[in-house]
């Protein structure tokens, strides 16, 4: 049972008020990619054992959607962020290296 | 015999006697009882059948680790089985049953596969009952279900009620004994918000029971004093009675709480289940002792050294009067001090060890009880009763040395931290060699969501056994050294026991899994302890290996000759104590069991003979009865009706979603597959929705409100999604676009009036000019009905002339109450969703969930004309341009007709010729929506066929599963009023 | 047995509500809001007015409270003003879209702690507070109107659903009383 | 086949004699020679039975299964044991009607009784579109030769007494009931196929990770493991949850992600249920364990996980649902709760594929499903191994997910349980 910290409304809000969304930064690609680009945009999902970027939802509470790191092992929560980015912040991945020294985002 | 004692029993009130019942027979005990101490008291040791071979079986321990004493519990709609009889609180009429035996306790036929156990090893049948084939299901498979389950099945639903508590804290301590109370105390002090649990109905664990000294004082003065202190603190939170299930990700702790002034079918709930989420957990939930085994260590009269001192001290009842201890460590010696201040004899402390000292041996021998070093039992005798034990040698293969006659035994094969709490989110734990036990490995614990450390164990589940230490473990001290002497690691005795005695050498009491078939797995090549668990189902019984893991553990080490470790440990899953179905479940049973949704209309159609779908989560009348009408009857009086002359139909459940700001148009445009942005104002459109990978997802009209605001109607199911689906897109990907989407679904009712006289009704309501060129087709107005706010659209689903008209939610009744008198004269009927359909289905009107089901794009449902051509991109519209999607092989709509008018069958599929690559008949074809159209008084249908609106004409053959043939011409799916003519009133 | 901990439920009548979305950071925010009798909420703030309640819903959603028959009239010059200040925000009438229920007494807190996954001791919740989270499978949002009494707002159509859960929680709190 | 030592009620009799100490290894336990025909890396339920399949169908004998942890251990021993194959799809519905039948003789095949208990399961409507959704599979099924029947509430009742027919809220409508449908032992299943492969002469090596896969001209050459490198023509990686790390190693990505999916079991009861219900409209499925536990699936996380936990409130959700309709279960108590990994698709079927990598083929993404497809699976995993195609497997290949050719389940208002 996961707890995340929703940056919008700084709820720390329970597993149960949250809707998952997948995987984060996925590039949408229009109808001028190829048939390759697009596959990898509908399907190819990063699995990582460890630090993964992901989409949620605070769907029983203020609404918005947000990012965030976590290690699909241990679930450590590295942090959450809004979502109206391309990339994680330089801040998180700093912190991710700091816990998880060899790590290098994708 | 088994006797309560004429003093003695800290827990029980000799002043407040309590009936019950045990198969039958009218029983009394005391307040404060258990049912096991009890039943004890009235010299029941016989309590239960085990699951195998149905030995008899008596109270082995004293807590949730009871393996054997399991009760059908009750009766009726408060019945329960399996209860553990040495945790149920005996209480005023209680009726109790023992279990898994026919046709009594006494006598059971069940037992002669005792007789039989040579031929049923571990995991004999997975060799055997091979042939004959069809034996399995109808001869063995029976048998063999039929002669295992423990309790009877509950007949009927539960009377009680359960419910939820969520709780917050930094430190739930779990474990109300010594140690949890100074864990309690010392977090307490520091000020942090403390809860502390106790899954028994008194506080100090086994200290009071035990005599422990504490700080100089009485354990029962200490512990008094603690809890005095603690209830003091308004940080600090105390409660008895809960028992912490278990330890999840995330400091997320379940815990069930008893409560055991309920009574049954009373207004509390029976029980509750806490969802706790903490900080930190620190787990005080002490050990558990361990059996020795030995031949016939599952004889009734045999129990665990420290439950006999249990049953002494807390309710004053003994097996007895002449009790053999045998044991590995200095922990069983006090049972023995325990029995002789009691008055009970004790012939002789059988300890495996060789000669070794230590305080309590030494006060053993100056109290003048035997010991036998070096000693093993080689045989306990007796059937349903202890009646004496054989002495031998503890390295020897069991030759008696001598014999002595008893009514008990007290094993002690040392005690094993309870790890559970600490394993179960993911903590390691490692084998202490000295100990002879697995304790919490500090540098291995649980982490919590900000990768710290979480779970922290003191006391006797972090392997400090004696009160001293779980004194100072508990406060955060340093541990001063025990004063016993040694534990053995002795596991079986004799240690050269022969295969005749191992297997009548008990691991798992319950499973009925002995020595020779742990060693029988080993020699099969089950290695893994995991093998060996699942082969032979050692620790996989209720009381899910607490007393037999590390027993059997050992035996498996032994018998492939590696240490304990090298052999590893099973992983602890939750639940600690198996946890009440119904106390999962919560409150949600009956009219709570999920939300029903309601709208405005809903008494009112409830009250008109509704015959009620759900629709996720929604009701909707499916038709509306009268008389004695069937609800197919009813559904086509409402088509007949609505076409005639007038039908109302409550919307309210459809999606109403709200888009405006100076980019909604654009962003509508990326969401529907057609052209919202140059819808004008005043006007509405129907439009499609398709998910990224193409697939045709909800489907509406939309209208234009004003310049920067549009207002989308969705299917009723989606509403929710859709809503969702737009703020992904929004706050996700174009989170520049300046776009406020707001749901307004549940603020307004909405009501369809549907039928040539649909016009005429609304003119009666007055207020507004829905003239066909004041209201054009395709077109909302803003204004009064009836002296009520609403929009009406003029949309039709039915292909009559149609209405629908949103008001305020609060005054939906109020309009469709007007709109029922002013219609009478109209002949005005309600209709439900089936009439709907139907009505659609004869216009060729498509529906969300049945030409669609997730595979199927618009292309495919001949929907081109609102797919935009001019648009660069759509939601979908990269998609729909792979291969696969633009295939010409795929199937598209068209309407069937069934030659001999029949209906066609739900979910039919039409057949070409032979057979595909795997040999099933080829499928060209299948039905989406099949009706009896009362309007042409014949069955119609819509399909997807392979190249099917280039085949108008052709008869396709639809089998039925029976095997018959039902023949039907494909069509226009436009049944009724192709020109479209009846839109117009 | 934990008669101390009596707990009231009441259905209470519908009252104005009105939804406003837009940047609340925008210059216009807090002048529409005082033009109108509100004062701007903090992050999940409730603030009362002589208007009525602001209720902080996110960061760019504002919920409103007023007399019932004061909330077209409120609706149609937020509108207007929102126009005139070129202010880029939604404003809605939602009056009819949820149902209100009191819950108050010593055990009014018990009661909540039942049904939502949310923190209620007094240190985690207070006068001033709005939570939106869910009660047992549907949404909701609640605020403190005295010490010991709570208003709790639900979706329409599951009003019936949510009436019952609290009716049920309030029942008894035996066994809570150390709470 | 030939088995070393034939399992039967006088070999028992015989072994009780001498006090069962005559019993030999399950399976053989070999050292990893450096060269094989074949590896299948994964000693679960599919892997165990495509090298099974690989020699008795293709004669391919000298194949090695590589398990990193103990054979079996995975999802092949944490699952709900329920077989059945009516689903909608015609390549689901082939190749789970192929398991189904491959189960009714597997514990013949395999002298090793695995237990399978064609009890029966019911798939219960409890809306009018789920009906219309069952209808619909129990058409398709009759044209598919999978035999299904779409029966009332009252036969459900007859089959079922201890369901509620009448809940408050979803009534039963009916169900598509398949009678040769049920259950089985899982861990016998692995154990049986162990068995069998090493009686074939095949190694089964446990304990042994793959560390990476070596590849020259874009085909497979061998493997670097815990226990030294490896040579191979022919790689097959059946590791479920964890295929994505291999793919990885492979220099490949799947459209895969993994997540927890649990189960519990109460404790035993006397037999009150004799068939599998699978209730969708409320999500909860449950039958009863010879031993008389009541065995019960709860739901998947919605995000990846690999610690086999899980979050418990898919287990209320469970539990309700069964509560409702199945009033009787509210005083039994939940025994045992535990998780599974499980790998999901894009379109929730599974992957039985060759793959980027020359003579490397993968077979995952079973999700919820893979124990009933055990079978069927190893059947079509091992021809595609062996000839390179395989009519069961082919239209589970990779490239579905670039054309758009899904094979969704879902949409028979069923979940792919």
């Amino acid at each position: 049972m996961l707890i995340l910290t929703c940056p919008y409304c700084g709820v720390r809000a329970e597993e149960t008020e949250l809707a998952p969304g997948g995987e984060a930064h996925l590039k949408r690609v229009d109808p001028e990619g190829s048939p390759e680009a697009l596959e990898e945009y509908l399907f190819h999902r990063a699995n990582p054992k460890g630090v993964h970027f992901e989409r949620w939802r605070h769907a029983y509470g203020c609404g918005k959607w947000f990012l965030a790191a976590r290690d699909t092992v241990s679930m450590e929560v590295f942090g959450t962020y809004p979502a109206q980015i391309s990339e994680p912040p330089q801040e998180l991945i700093d912190t991710i290296r700091a816990r998880r020294p060899g790590w290098e985002p994708v | 015999m088994s006797l309560r004692l004429s003093q003695g029993g800290r827990l029980i009130d000799r002043s407040k006697p309590v009936k019950f019942s045990f198969n039958g027979k009218a029983l009394s005990g005391f307040a404060g009882d258990t049912l096991a101490s009890a039943l004890l008291a009235s010299d029941h040791m016989l309590m239960g059948r085990s699951f195998k071979y149905h030995r008899p079986r008596g109270v082995v321990a004293r807590g949730h680790e009871e393996p054997n004493a399991l009760m059908n519990i009750g009766a009726g709609v408060f019945f329960e089985p399996n209860q553990r009889a040495t945790v149920t609180p005996l209480r005023e009429g209680l009726e109790a049953a023992s279990q898994n035996h026919w046709p009594s306790l006494e006598t059971d036929i069940g037992a002669v596969n005792g007789m039989l156990s040579r031929f049923l090893p571990a995991g004999f049948y997975y060799k055997t009952f091979i042939h004959p084939r069809p034996a399995w299901k109808h001869l063995f498979e029976p048998f063999i279900r039929q002669s295992a389950g423990l309790g009877k099945a509950p007949k009927e639903a539960d009377g009680d009620q359960y419910e939820y508590l969520y709780q917050f804290c930094d430190v739930l301590v779990a474990g109300g004994g010594v140690a949890g109370l100074q864990a309690a105390l010392r977090t307490g002090r520091e000020g942090k918000r403390v809860l502390l649990l106790e899954q028994a109905a008194v506080w100090g664990g086994r200290a009071i029971s035990d005599g422990d000294e504490l700080d100089g004082q009485s354990a029962e003065a200490w512990v008094a004093q603690a809890v005095a202190e603690l209830e003091a603190m308004a940080n600090v939170t105390l409660c008895l009675n809960v028992v912490v299930s278990g330890v999840y990700d995330h400091g997320y702790v379940l815990a069930a709480q008893a409560l055991p002034d309920h009574l049954p079918g009373g207004e509390s709930p029976r029980e509750r289940l806490w969802r706790i989420r903490t900080g930190k957990v620190i787990a005080a939930a002490g050990a558990i002792e361990r059996p020795l085994s030995f031949a016939g260590n599952d004889i009734p009269g045999v129990m665990l050294a420290g439950a006999m001192r249990d049953y002494l001290a807390d309710f004053g009842v003994v097996v007895g009067p002449r009790s053999v201890v045998v044991t590995n460590n200095d922990d069983a010696y006090r049972t023995a001090f325990a029995l002789k201040a009691a008055g009970q004899a004790v012939p002789l402390i059988v300890d495996a060890r060789p000669e070794c000292d230590s305080p309590i041996i030494a006060a053993a021998r100056a109290a003048g009880i035997e010991i036998a070093f070096g000693s093993a039992i080689a045989k306990v005798e007796g059937g349903k009763r202890v009646t004496g034990v054989q002495i031998c040698a503890q390295n020897s293969a069991g030759s008696a040395l001598r014999e002595i006659a008893c009514d008990a035994v007290a094993m002690s094969g040392g005690w094993s931290p309870a790890v559970h709490l600490f394993s179960q989110a993911g903590g390691k734990v490692i084998w202490d060699e000295a100990s002879a036990f697995f304790r919490p490995d500090a540098t291995r614990p649980p982490t919590g969501d900000d990768g710290v450390p979480f779970v922290s164990v003191v006391g006797a589940a972090n392997g400090y056994l004696e009160a001293a230490q779980a004194l100072a473990d508990g406060a955060g001290e340093p541990v001063p050294d025990g004063v016993q002497a040694a534990i053995a690691a002795v596991w079986r005795m004799p240690a050269e026991a022969p295969a005749k005695l191992r297997e009548k050498t008990w691991l798992d009491f319950q499973n009925d899994v002995k020595v020779s078939d742990v060693q029988l797995a080993a020699r099969e090549g089950f290695e893994s302890v995991e093998h060996a668990k699942r082969y032979t189902t050692l620790g996989m019984a209720t009381d899910q290996g607490k007393l037999s893991n590390i027993n059997g553990l050992a035996v498996l080490g032994d018998a492939l000759g590696r240490e304990i470790p090298q052999v590893g440990t099973t992983t602890f899953r939750p639940p600690y104590v198996p946890l009440t179905l119904g106390t999962v479940a919560g409150e949600a049973r009956g009219p709570l069991f999920q939300p029903l949704r309601k709208t405005p209309m809903d008494a009112w159609h409830d009250s008109q003979g509704a015959y009620w779908e759900p629709v996720g989560h929604w009701r909707r009348p499916y038709c509306f009865l009268r008389g004695d009408e069937t609800p197919e009857q009813a559904v086509a009086r409402e088509v007949t009706n609505t076409r005639q002359n007038l039908g109302l139909l409550d919307a309210s459940t459809l999606g109403k979603i709200l888009v405006k700001g100076p980019d909604a148009g654009r962003f509508l445009d990326m969401l529907y597959t057609n052209m919202m942005s140059n819808l004008k104002p005043g006007r509405c459109r129907y439009g499609l929705m398709c998910s990224e990978n193409g697939f045709l997802m909800d489907d509406g009209v939309v209208a234009r409100i004003d310049e920067d605001t549009w207002l989308c109607h969705t299917t009723s199911g989606g509403a929710d999604h859709v809503h969702g689906h737009m703020e992904d897109w929004l706050q996700t990907e174009w989170w520049d676009w300046q776009v406020y989407t707001a749901n307004l679904t549940e603020q307004y009712a909405q009501i369809a009036v549907v039928g040539p006289q649909a016009r005429a009704v609304l003119e009666r309501l007055g207020g507004m000019d829905l003239s066909a060129e004041a209201l054009p087709f395709m077109a909302w107005a803003e204004g009064e009905l009836a002296g009520i706010p609403a929009r009406v659209f003029r949309i039709s689903f039915s292909g009559e002339l149609s209405f629908e008209v949103a008001v305020p939610a609060g005054r939906g009744l109020e309009l469709w109450q007007r709109l029922m008198d002013e219609g009478e004269a109209l002949g005005v009927m309600p209709y439900g969703t089936e009439a709907l359909h139907i009505m659609r289905a004869e216009k060729g009107f498509i529906m969300i969930g049945d030409e669609t089901d997730g595979t199927v794009i618009p292309q495919d449902l001949g929907l081109n004309w609102a797919i935009s051509k001019k648009k660069t991109d759509y939601m979908g519209k990269a998609a729909q341009a792979r291969s696969h999607m633009t295939d010409p092989e795929r199937w598209k709509l068209v309407g069937l007709e069934t030659l001999d008018g029949s209906v066609l069958p739900d979910g039919a599929y039409a057949v070409g010729a032979g057979e595909n690559a795997v040999g099933q008949r080829n499928m060209i074809g299948r039905v989406t929506s099949t009706y009896h159209s009362p309007t042409l008084s014949r069955g119609i249908a819509m399909g997807l066929v392979v190249h099917g609106p280039e085949r108008m004409g052709e008869v396709l053959e639809f089998p039925q599963i029976s095997g018959d043939v039902i023949k039907a011409r494909i069509v226009s799916p436009v049944f009724f009023d192709p020109e479209g003519e009846r839109l117009h009133g | 047995m934990a008669e101390h901990l009596h707990t009231e439920v009441t259905a209470l009548e519908p009252c104005g509500m009105i939804l406003l979305r837009g940047d609340l950071e925008a210059e216009w925010a807090p002048d529409l809001l005082s033009i109108m009798g509100y004062s701007l909420p903090e992050q999940r703030q409730v603030i009362q007015s002589e208007a009525g309640a602001a209720l902080w819903f996110s960061p760019d959603e504002l919920m409103l409270l007023c007399e019932a028959g004061s909330v077209a009239e409120a609706v149609v010059q937020m509108q207007s003003a929102c126009r005139e200040a070129q202010a880029h925000a939604l404003v809605a009438d939602i009056s009819d879209a949820r149902a209100r229920f009191a819950i108050s007494g010593p055990g009014a807190r018990l009661t909540l702690s039942k049904l939502c996954p949310v923190d209620l001791s007094e240190a985690g919740f207070g006068p001033g507070h709005v939570r939106r989270t869910r009660i047992a499978q549907v949404a909701c949002a609640f605020w403190m109107t005295g010490p010991e009494s709570f208003e709790l707002i639900c979706f329409r159509s599951v009003s019936e659903y949510v009436e019952g859960l609290l009716r049920n929680a309030a029942r008894s709190h035996m066994g809570l009383e150390m709470l | 086949m030939q088995f070393r030592r034939r399992h039967s009620a006088f070999a028992i009799a015989r072994e009780a004699l001498r006090h069962h100490e005559g019993w030999q290894r399950t399976w053989e336990d070999r050292p990893l020679r450096r060269k094989y025909d074949a590896i299948i890396v994964g000693a679960g339920g599919h892997g165990l039975a495509t090298a099974y399949f690989l020699g008795k169908n293709h004669g391919l004998r000298n194949v090695a299964i590589l398990e990193k942890g103990w054979l079996g251990g995975g999802n092949t021993g944490r699952n709900t044991t329920i077989i059945r194959s009516n689903y909608l799809q015609d390549p689901s519905a082939a190749i789970y009607e192929k398991a189904r039948s491959l189960y009714e003789t597997m514990s013949q095949d395999l002298n090793y009784n695995v237990m399978f208990s064609p009890r029966g399961v019911i798939m219960l409507a409890q809306t009018h579109h789920e009906m219309r959704g069952y209808q619909r599979t129990a058409h398709a099924n009759a044209l598919q030769g999978v035999e299904t029947q779409w029966i009332s509430p009252q036969k459900v009742k007859e089959l079922c007494p201890i369901i509620n027919l009448d809940g408050p809220r979803y009534p039963v409508l009916g169900g598509l009931w398949q009678p040769r449908g049920g259950t089985a032992r899982h861990d016998a299943v692995a154990w049986g196929y162990a068995r069998a492969c090493s009686d074939m002469g095949m190694d089964v090596i446990q304990q042994c990770e793959v560390t990476g896969i070596r590849s020259s001209n874009g085909q497979v050459m061998g493997l670097e493991t815990s226990k030294g490198p490896v040579d191979c023509d022919k790689l097959g990686i059946v590791v479920a949850g964890h295929s994505g790390v291999l793919a990885e190693q492979a220099g490949f990505r799947l459209p895969v992600e993994s997540v927890a999916l649990q189960a519990l079991v109460s404790e035993p009861i006397k037999p009150c249920m004799d068939v599998v219900i699978m209730a969708n409209t409320v999500h909860g499925y449950m039958s009863q364990s010879d031993k008389g536990e009541m065995v019960i699936g709860g739901g998947a996380d919605g995000y990846n996980n690999y610690n086999q936990r899980g979050s418990f409130h898919h287990i209320e959700e469970t539990v309700r649902a069964l509560v409702e309709t199945f009033p009787m279960v509210s005083r039994l108590k939940m025994l045992r709760q535990w998780g599974g990994i499980v790998d999901m698709t894009g379109d929730r079927s599974p992957i039985i594929s060759k793959t980027p990598l020359g003579n490397c083929f993968i077979n995952c993404g079973w999700g919820t499903g893979g124990f009933k497809a055990i079978p069927g699976s190893g059947w079509a995993m091992a021809e595609l191994m062996a000839k390179g195609g395989s009519p069961l497997a082919d239209p589970f290949s990779l490239d579905r997910f670039r054309e758009g050719r899904f094979i969704d389940e879902s949409v028979a208002a069923g979940v792919a349980h």
